[in-house]
């Protein structure tokens, strides 16, 4: 045994040493500058936060999944974990028409999966099929509808073989798509449109736990359920002398605090999430760390329901809301408070306009000029909803009290469990009510299509002509200029003009990570790619 | 005689409580030789039990003695655990009153039976079976070789009292005593234990016995000699023939007196023939179905009363005696419909009240009334006994709240208590005071016929004695008709006109009172003659 | 004995179909479906799950298809996990909740037992009296709180033992005692009153008068009778010992079934609250039959009797 | 002995001879009186936030006054009603101090990273235009008067900024003083009528709680304490322990009536009628006997949300079924007493029967058995808030003791840090359990006729 991995550690050595030169300067920049790192044991352990929902790739939609399934399987591209720019995956290089409909993928050649057999074009065209196949049960199939004919296929309305992804040969893979997608290559990272090996039965439910056959850095190699999940390195993958570590221990706690006091006792490497209430001692800890996130609390407003009927309420809520005290005074965790709903993208250079500031005396005018107040309509109580969670309640109970201070807005905050939570803010049966909207690729129409009236995931029955335009614009944009003025725009009607939401604050990702890990950079996606980390003591 | 194994010197005891001193025993001083059969007698309370716990170092509460204890010259108030563990059952041995909880529920009867060898090393386990059959044996135990393995409910009071009298013999102890051992049995079984002691002391002429009891009729031919005792201190002591034929103390004078006797001349009322019967009983059968089972019906029924049929004449006091378990009280709740008769017919005053329910059966129950055996029992405690003699009253609305209670005091004084004891409880009463409040509250309604159910069994002999006189009292006064349920032919001898003996559910005999124990016939009836225990020199007494 | 037996049996059955009935009841009279989510499933998604789960049959229809599932053991696979059966998720997670509840159970016996004996033998003194206050603190004190208190003594302080996790047996000590406290506590009460009780029954006394030493006198002649409260109490601690491992394998992080069981629940995970209510039903269901026929057992009078 | 006594006096001796059953009674009558008195004299409600005083550990100080307070001449003020009510209010006030923190993480000795909130920097510069420095290693010591310094990243630190060589973290505090003001304010009715700012008078202030430095309402001080510390909110924890004390205690009394008032009539019943009836419908509780409940209890509150009454509802059903047991158990004893036929032969009705002879004589046992239900509803109570499930009215959280643990137990660091938060919801409840559970076994020892 022993003997065994002295072995492969040797050969590890040679194949770093000789890959490093030819690789671009993006991935140099992760990798160790000294062989030190070899006398450490390379057995990486971290606590993904709960159990994975599943491994298939087309049932997953939780972080922990997502987050095991970007270290078990590569697509065609992957992102640059620094700056989430996307680089060339399974893929080795790739071609597109001028009207930048047209993708054609080249494959990387000698491409295996974790049996040995090798990656064709057409295990991709085989999962995408699989995941535009309503039976699949996958969740994120409408997010395949940019290709050509795939939602028409979807609903049964042709065959797949009219859908514009095709595989050309064994290596080639064409894409066409129904409009300009500037966010392509970074999409084409998610792991639904990952490949899959078509030699699987996937008539047993349980394939995925069984007869796991991936194409990442890793494989699985044990998954005890609720208590520990072992990966251990993909002896096929393609780029396989850049993996050090040996072994992963993901565990599953999702008692926060339990999770907390292993990694403080040292049984842990990496924590990526912190219980609420830790937040402060926390930051006197040297291996904590914060970095922002991609994703916005916030509050929506049932427009159809008084007071919020009025924009002129919206708006003063907007103005005076004391966000800063939220998040410095309340939940000290290091979020950041802010007037915008779509977060900074560095790597498409989009920013968003920040925003209403926190003005009280404009706010009580507006509140003034309003249609409720005394000797008019009166301000009717209101209810505030959200889901049960100890950060929401204290958000919902120091909301309550400055409304009721400042604006008389007597409120009651109502706490539902989350199915119950979703059934009635689907149904618009609400006044107002937290939200959050995490983005799922580097692109703001991620965040600003969930309010077009159409879309089913706007629940705030706002709809405004002039917004549904501009998104209709921006997708036929392909001036990445011109495009993110339009999303400007409609971030300035969101929460400046007709205000049907609130942004509070943007969220951070925050764990700990001890100090002897490399390679595990942040991002503000929070996309880890476990592949590049290794563990070296002093 | 030979020289004393138990030696009591000037001996004191008292009870700590809550700091206060109870003094249980005052300088007693006797002494026991070997082979002494003696027999310690006193009313209850006097102290004789606490004698007896003291001598095999059973007391629990906190003690303070005086005085010495000699046993075989030791002095046994100092002894230690270990020495009492050695004493117990091998020197000393002891026959407890209630054979129904003096036996561990969940060990075999054989093992019971050979504890004492075996924890003093007696016996090995091998041959243990075997003693425990020769001693079930010895009691006199039909097939001994079974009932060794089986478990002491499967056993009857009499057996289980002959289990513990062999359990204590088994060591042979140099001293035997036995605490009131055949009290808590009926008359026949008493007898037969009786004898059966009788004949252990017979068998061991070395050893030494003493026999608690409160009752001087059993002591005439089992013991040599008589302890009296009186609220802690012997009064008498001196041996058993020349006490009785001439007893000293008033201690001994009561008890002698209260020993029930058949030679006692009776005088029943004269019954004119020709009175109305007020109650006639036609063929009454009493049937209980237990059915367990909740899909399959398995059905088990017990015949409790047979084809029962009687009358009772206005005035009249019928007297039923019979041993427990021959279905008497069956009998009267199926009469009061208290468990509804299975079939047969009951006319009360010619008026068939067979089958009636509900309000009808309600009204009927002014006209019968019954008194209990347990006075504690039939009384509910949480009520006073003025309102609870008031309650008939008013759950016949026969008059107002105030006038019941005013007839509530009356009926008080009546029964010869006092009227203001009113708001007193029960509990605050003595037996035979409660027994008194039960017979007010029957009485309350002024029924045609009362029925008493072992209305005296439970009381000592003194109070059974007054509350007797007062039924008779009663009787004169309201001409009651009465039905008196006893196991103890004394008692209906003196009480009632008529004598029904009644055998598993069955009349056997019926008989005038006066001429029962010259006419009864039935063997049973004998049997019942028989097993009053009976003093021999009581003529000698009588003259006088 | 045997009918008695019988009779318990077969109310079993009866009990189970009333368990599965009201939870089908219940979860289909819950607010919001197993496939609502944050993100708005693809309408056509939706329909083919519910095809897939037999949700797009009428109800009637749905509760046979249920109780067939009871009867044959087989929930189908979880909504939330759809890779993984309910039965497979049984098989990992119920050894577990079984190995900590039986752990659990015999301290609480032992020490139960022990304590309750001790404090009846000082009756009155301060052994007692003080055993007593411990045995009320211990009910009184939430599993909740005495299980992070462990954590931060045993674990964080003193580093002796590791505070969660499931893998290695020191992991199971702290979560075992946490779990065994308010049980160990009533029982050592039930067992005080017991021995209390049999201490004073005349048959004791005629052991003692027979020359039985003490010891002897417990073993053979107290402890049978003065434990049949504790064993009359066996059924509801093992319907709470089951119950407690519902906060335990959650402080502790166990991979027991009673956190599959809230999961489901909160997820609406219908085949798997199905599953884990049926599992639980059925285990407390024998756990009150053993206890029920052992106290018979232990009483020589009804071991032979038929009602 | 006890010949003269009534029923009623023998208890009384019996139960003040019990000590459990007096320690229990007195630990129940200090958290009775708290829960009653103290929400209602108490100066402060338990729903006000202080968010500047979160986390404050016992016996911490705080000024009556909102978070931020606004006071405009002639205008009702937004602040808090003990500031309105008063007459004149003084104020001192610290000036709005500007304060920047950095945190700086080193790696092996070197910066590794300096951030300020989530912004990192690669240099900062504390040269010029602060007026105090100070740093916080990780055990939370505090050096302050740090000298003047430039930190790069891949630096070492100024080596006088550490406190020792192991030392991996450092936040930085830089600050920016403004001067402090004295404020006096003349109310009048609720309205503001003059303000003056260190003596001259101004048209409107407004200032956040967190500025004072002291506070004095009609001449007496403004200032309270928290006994039992705050929670992150900085809400008073005192008030909000009693406070849900009535919630808990409510609760466990309600639900115990409503099994109390069940089984009590369903097992008399039962055990009245006998024979088929009873086997009946006992073979019925057996049944729900056999469900696990606790399961049940949570898919109702799961599924039904968690409304007082879905809970009182569900506890109740739970909770009957041993109080029919117990009943049934009582009558079927009480039954072949001779008492009963007395009575009957008495003339009663049988209305009379269950309700003047039987029920009262099950009264014992039964009182028992709700003073230890009353904490067992409690227990279940917090046993559902610690799954997450607490219960609620009108959807709106109720917070019992036991949704003050679970928030304590959530805080309660790797070293105990923030355990009052937890130390004190849970001694009082424990102790109100201590107490009932205490009362019970001493009742049910007073209340034993065997001891008679």
């Amino acid at each position: 045994m022993i003997h065994k991995a002295l072995l492969s550690i040797c050969y590890l050595t040679a194949c770093v040493s000789t890959a490093l030169a030819e690789r671009p300067q993006w991935e140099q920049d992760l990798l160790p500058e000294d062989d030190d790192w070899k006398k450490t044991e390379q057995v990486f352990r971290f606590n993904n936060g709960t159990e994975p929902e599943s491994l298939d790739i087309h049932l997953a939609t939780d972080s922990a999944s997502i987050r095991l399934l970007l270290s078990l399987y590569e697509g065609l591209t992957v992102l640059d974990p620094l700056s989430l720019s996307p680089q060339p995956g399974l893929a080795a290089s790739w071609e597109v028409s001028d009207d930048q409909k047209t993708w054609t993928f080249k494959l990387r050649a000698g491409l295996k999966w974790s049996d040995g057999s090798t990656i064709t074009a057409k295990d991709f065209t085989y999962a995408w099929q699989r995941a535009l196949t309503p039976a699949t049960g996958c969740s994120y199939a409408n997010m395949l509808f940019f290709i050509e004919n795939a939602e028409a296929f979807f609903k049964g309305d042709l065959p797949f073989d009219k859908v514009g992804v095709k595989a050309i040969n064994d290596q080639e893979l064409q894409i066409k798509l129904k409009g300009p997608t500037p966010y392509l290559l970074d999409i084409l990272s998610f792991p639904t449109f990952f490949p899959l090996n078509r030699k699987v039965d996937r008539s047993d439910v349980a394939w995925s736990k069984k007869n796991h056959i991936s194409n990442g850095p890793f494989i699985l190699k044990d998954w005890k359920v609720r208590a520990r999940m072992t990966l251990i390195p993909n002896p096929h993958y393609r780029d396989r002398e850049i993996v050090k570590l040996k072994e992963i221990h993901v565990l599953p706690l999702d008692n926060m605090n339990t999770a907390y006091q292993m990694f403080l006792k040292g049984e842990l490497d990496w924590l990526p999430t912190i219980p609420q209430a830790r937040f402060e001692e926390v930051q006197r800890h040297p291996d904590y760390y914060v970095a922002p996130y991609f994703g916005t609390y916030f509050i929506r407003f049932n427009v159809e329901q008084p007071p919020f009927d009025d924009v002129k309420v919206r708006q003063a809520l907007a103005y005076g809301t004391n966000k800063k005290q939220i998040t410095g005074e309340i939940l000290r965790g290091g979020q950041f408070p802010v007037g915008n709903f779509c977060p900074k993208i560095p790597a498409i250079g989009y920013e968003a306009p920040a925003g209403l500031p926190y003005d009280l005396n404009k706010a009580k005018q507006l509140i003034a000029a309003s249609k409720y107040g005394p000797g008019k309509v009166p301000m009717p109580n209101v209810s505030y909803l959200y889901n049960t969670s100890e950060a929401h309640k204290i958000v919902a109970e120091a909301l309550t009290q400055q409304w009721k201070e400042k604006f008389g807005i007597s409120m009651i905050a109502q706490n539902m469990e989350w199915k119950v939570f979703l059934k009635e803010m689907k149904n618009l049966n609400f006044q107002v009510c937290r939200s959050s909207w995490i983005g799922d690729y580097g692109d703001p129409s991620t965040f600003y299509d969930i309010f077009l009236s159409y879309s089913g995931n706007n629940r705030t029955g706002w709809a405004n002509k002039e917004y549904d335009k501009l998104a209709e614009k921006a997708s036929q944009e392909s001036n990445t200029q011109k495009r993110l003025n339009y999303f400007k725009r409609m971030e300035v009607i969101l929460t400046q003009e007709d205000c049907p939401i609130l942004p509070i604050y943007r969220y951070v990702s925050q764990g700990m990570i001890t100090e002897d890990v490399f390679g595990l950079e942040m991002n503000f996606r929070n996309l880890v790619y476990l592949k590049y980390i290794w563990l070296e003591k002093e | 005689m030979s020289k004393p194994i138990l030696k009591i010197n000037n001996f004191s005891l008292a009870y700590q409580n809550l700091g206060q001193s109870f003094p249980a025993l005052k300088n007693i001083s006797l002494e026991i030789a070997s082979g002494e059969k003696v027999a310690l007698v006193g009313p209850s309370g006097c102290g004789k039990s606490t004698l007896a716990k003291m001598l095999m170092g059973l007391i629990q509460q906190q003690i303070k003695t005086d005085g010495q204890i000699l046993w075989n010259s030791e002095d046994l108030t100092k002894f230690s655990q270990r020495r009492w563990q050695e004493v117990r059952g091998k020197e000393i041995a002891m026959i407890f009153q209630d054979p129904l909880t003096s036996l561990t529920p969940h060990i075999q009867v054989g093992k019971t039976l050979t504890e004492s060898l075996k924890v003093h090393n007696l016996l090995g386990n091998e041959s243990r079976i075997n003693k425990a059959v020769t001693l079930l044996e010895e009691v006199q135990i039909p097939k001994a070789d079974q009932r060794a393995k089986q478990y002491p409910f499967e056993f009857s009071g009499g057996m289980r009292q002959r289990v513990m009298i062999g359990s204590a013999i088994s060591c042979k102890p140099q001293l035997l005593i036995a605490d009131e051992p055949s009290t808590a049995l009926d008359v026949i079984t008493q007898e037969h234990i009786l004898s059966l002691l009788r004949e252990v002391a017979d068998h061991a002429t070395e050893h030494a016995m003493i026999l608690i009891t409160h009752d001087l009729a059993i002591v005439d031919g089992l013991c040599d000699r008589v302890i009296v005792m009186e609220q802690g201190e012997i009064v008498e002591d001196r041996a058993t023939k020349e006490l009785i034929r001439d007893p000293q103390a008033d201690t001994t004078k009561q008890l002698l007196a209260a020993v029930p006797s058949l030679n006692t001349p009776i005088f029943p009322k004269e019954m004119a023939k020709d009175a109305p019967s007020l109650l006639k009983v036609e063929n009454i059968n009493l049937i209980y179905q237990s059915s367990s089972g909740l899909f399959k019906k398995r059905t088990e029924s017990t015949h409790a009363v047979k084809d029962v049929s009687f009358d009772v004449k206005k005035g009249e006091i019928l007297g039923l005696v019979g041993q427990s378990g021959s279905g008497k009280s069956s009998l009267l709740r199926a009469i009061l419909q208290l468990k509804p008769a299975t079939s047969g017919h009951i006319f009360l005053d010619g008026k068939d009240i067979m089958g009636l329910t509900g309000e009808d059966l309600r009204q009927t129950r002014q006209t019968m009334q019954l008194v209990f055996q347990d006075p504690q029992a039939s009384l509910n405690e949480r009520m006073t006994i003025g309102d609870a003699i008031a309650e008939p009253l008013l759950n016949f609305k026969v008059c107002s709240k105030e006038e019941a209670k005013e007839r509530s005091r009356e009926m008080l004084k009546q029964v010869a208590l006092d009227p203001n004891w009113y708001y007193r409880y029960p509990h605050q009463l003595s037996g035979g005071q409660r027994q008194r409040v039960c017979i007010a509250k029957a009485l309350i309604l002024k029924p045609q016929i009362l029925l008493c159910d072992e209305p005296v069994s439970a009381l000592d002999v003194h109070v059974q004695d007054e509350i007797l006189k007062l039924l008779e009292e009663l009787r004169e006064t309201y001409g009651l008709t009465m039905i008196f349920i006893t196991h103890d032919l004394t008692v209906v001898r003196r009480i009632a006109d008529r004598i029904m003996i009644m055998k598993t559910g069955e009349i056997v005999e019926t008989l005038g009172a006066k001429e029962f124990l010259e006419k009864a016939t039935h063997p049973y009836s004998k049997q019942l003659i028989h097993a009053i225990p009976q003093i021999e020199v009581e003529i000698n007494k009588d003259g006088n | 004995m045997l009918q008695i037996a019988l009779r318990r049996i077969a109310l079993a059955p009866i009990t189970l179909f009333v368990l599965v009935s009201f939870t089908f009841l219940m979860i289909r009279l819950a607010p919001g479906g197993p496939f609502d989510g944050e993100r708005e499933l693809p309408p056509e998604v939706i329909e083919a799950l519910n095809e897939q789960f037999y949700l797009d049959k009428p109800l009637p229809k749905q509760y046979l298809n249920t109780l067939k599932q009871a009867i044959t053991f087989d929930f189908g696979s979880s909504m939330k996990h759809r890779d993984r059966t309910v039965r497979e998720i049984i098989r990992e997670h119920l050894p577990n909740s079984i190995k900590l509840g039986a752990l659990a159970i015999s301290i609480a016996i032992c020490v139960g037992l022990v304590a309750g004996m001790t404090a009846a033998l000082n009756a009155n003194k301060f052994g007692d009296w003080g055993t007593m206050l411990i045995c009320v603190i211990g009910i009184s004190l939430p599993t909740f709180v005495f299980g992070p208190i462990l954590q931060l003594i045993f674990g964080m302080k003193l580093k002796w033992l590791p505070i969660a996790g499931f893998e290695t047996p020191n992991q199971i000590i702290l979560p075992a005692i946490t779990l065994a406290l308010p049980f160990s506590a009533r029982i050592a009460r039930l067992a005080r009153t017991g021995f209390l009780e049999v201490l004073k029954e005349d048959y004791v006394m005629s052991a003692k008068a027979r020359g039985s030493s003490m010891a002897r006198i417990l073993i053979q002649h107290v402890l049978p009778a003065a434990v049949r409260p504790v064993v009359s109490y066996l059924g509801p601690a093992i319907a709470g010992i089951v119950t407690g491992s519902l906060v335990v394998e959650m402080i502790f992080l166990i991979p027991g079934l009673g956190r599959e069981f809230v999961e489901g629940a909160l997820n609406r995970d219908y085949p798997l609250i199905m599953g884990t209510t049926f599992v639980y039903g059925s285990f407390i269901i024998c756990s009150n039959l053993t206890a029920d026929l052992l106290n018979r057992w232990l009483d020589p009078q009804s071991r032979g009797a038929e009602e | 002995m006890l010949e003269s006594h009534t029923p009623f006096q023998i208890f009384l001796k019996r139960f003040f001879s019990h000590r459990l059953a007096l320690i229990g009674s007195f630990f129940l009558i200090a958290v009775g009186l708290g829960v009653v008195l103290i929400p209602e004299i108490s100066p402060t409600d338990p729903s006000t936030t202080r968010p500047w005083l979160g986390m404050s550990p016992p016996g911490t100080q705080f000024p009556l006054c909102l978070s931020e307070n606004q006071f405009k001449i002639n205008e009702d003020p937004l602040t808090s009603p003990a500031l309105k009510n008063a007459q004149s209010i003084v104020l001192e006030l610290k000036g709005n101090e500007e304060q920047t923190e950095y945190r700086v993480v080193l790696r092996r000795g070197k910066i590794r990273t300096i951030q300020q909130g989530v912004t990192a920097y690669d240099e900062v510069s504390f040269k010029e235009g602060y007026s105090r420095l100070e740093a916080i290693d990780a055990n939370g010591k505090v050096v302050t008067n740090l000298p003047p310094a430039i930190i790069k990243k891949g630096d070492k630190p100024p080596i006088t900024w550490l406190q020792n060589k192991k030392q991996r973290v450092l936040i930085f505090r830089a600050y920016k003083e403004a001067s402090n003001q004295q404020i006096t304010i003349e109310m009048q009715g609720g309205i503001c009528k003059s303000i003056q700012q260190n003596g001259n008078a101004i048209e409107q202030t407004s200032f956040d709680g967190k500025q004072i430095i002291d506070i004095k309402l009609d001449g007496k001080s403004g200032w309270r304490t928290f006994h039992f510390g705050s929670d992150q909110l900085g809400r008073d924890l005192f008030v909000r322990v009693f406070y849900g004390g009535r919630i808990s205690v409510m609760v466990g009394l309600t639900a115990t009536f409503v099994s109390l008032f069940i089984g009590l009539l369903y097992g008399t019943i039962a055990g009245y009628l006998g024979g088929k009836w009873d086997r009946l419908m006992m073979a019925f509780t057996d049944i729900l006997y056999g469900l696990p409940f606790i399961f049940l209890v949570i898919l109702l509150m799961v599924c039904f949300g968690r409304n007082l009454f879905m809970f009182f509802l569900a506890l109740g059903a739970v909770q009957w079924l041993t109080m029919a047991r117990i009943a049934r158990g009582q009558v079927v004893v009480l039954r072949t007493r001779e008492y009963l036929d007395a009575a009957r032969m008495s003339g009663a009705t049988t209305w009379n029967l269950i309700f003047k002879h039987l029920i009262p004589h099950t009264l014992g046992p039964v009182i028992v058995y709700t003073t230890l239900t009353v904490p067992v509803v409690i227990m279940e109570e917090s046993f559902l808030a610690f799954l997450g499930l607490q219960i609620q009215y009108n959807n709106q959280m109720l917070d019992s003791w036991g949704a003050l643990i679970k928030e304590g137990i959530d805080r309660l660091g790797n070293d105990g840090q923030q355990s009052w938060l937890l130390l004190f919801p849970a001694s009082v409840m424990v102790i109100t359990l201590v107490g009932l559970n205490a009362l019970g076994d001493g009742l049910r020892d007073c209340l034993d006729p065997k001891e008679h």
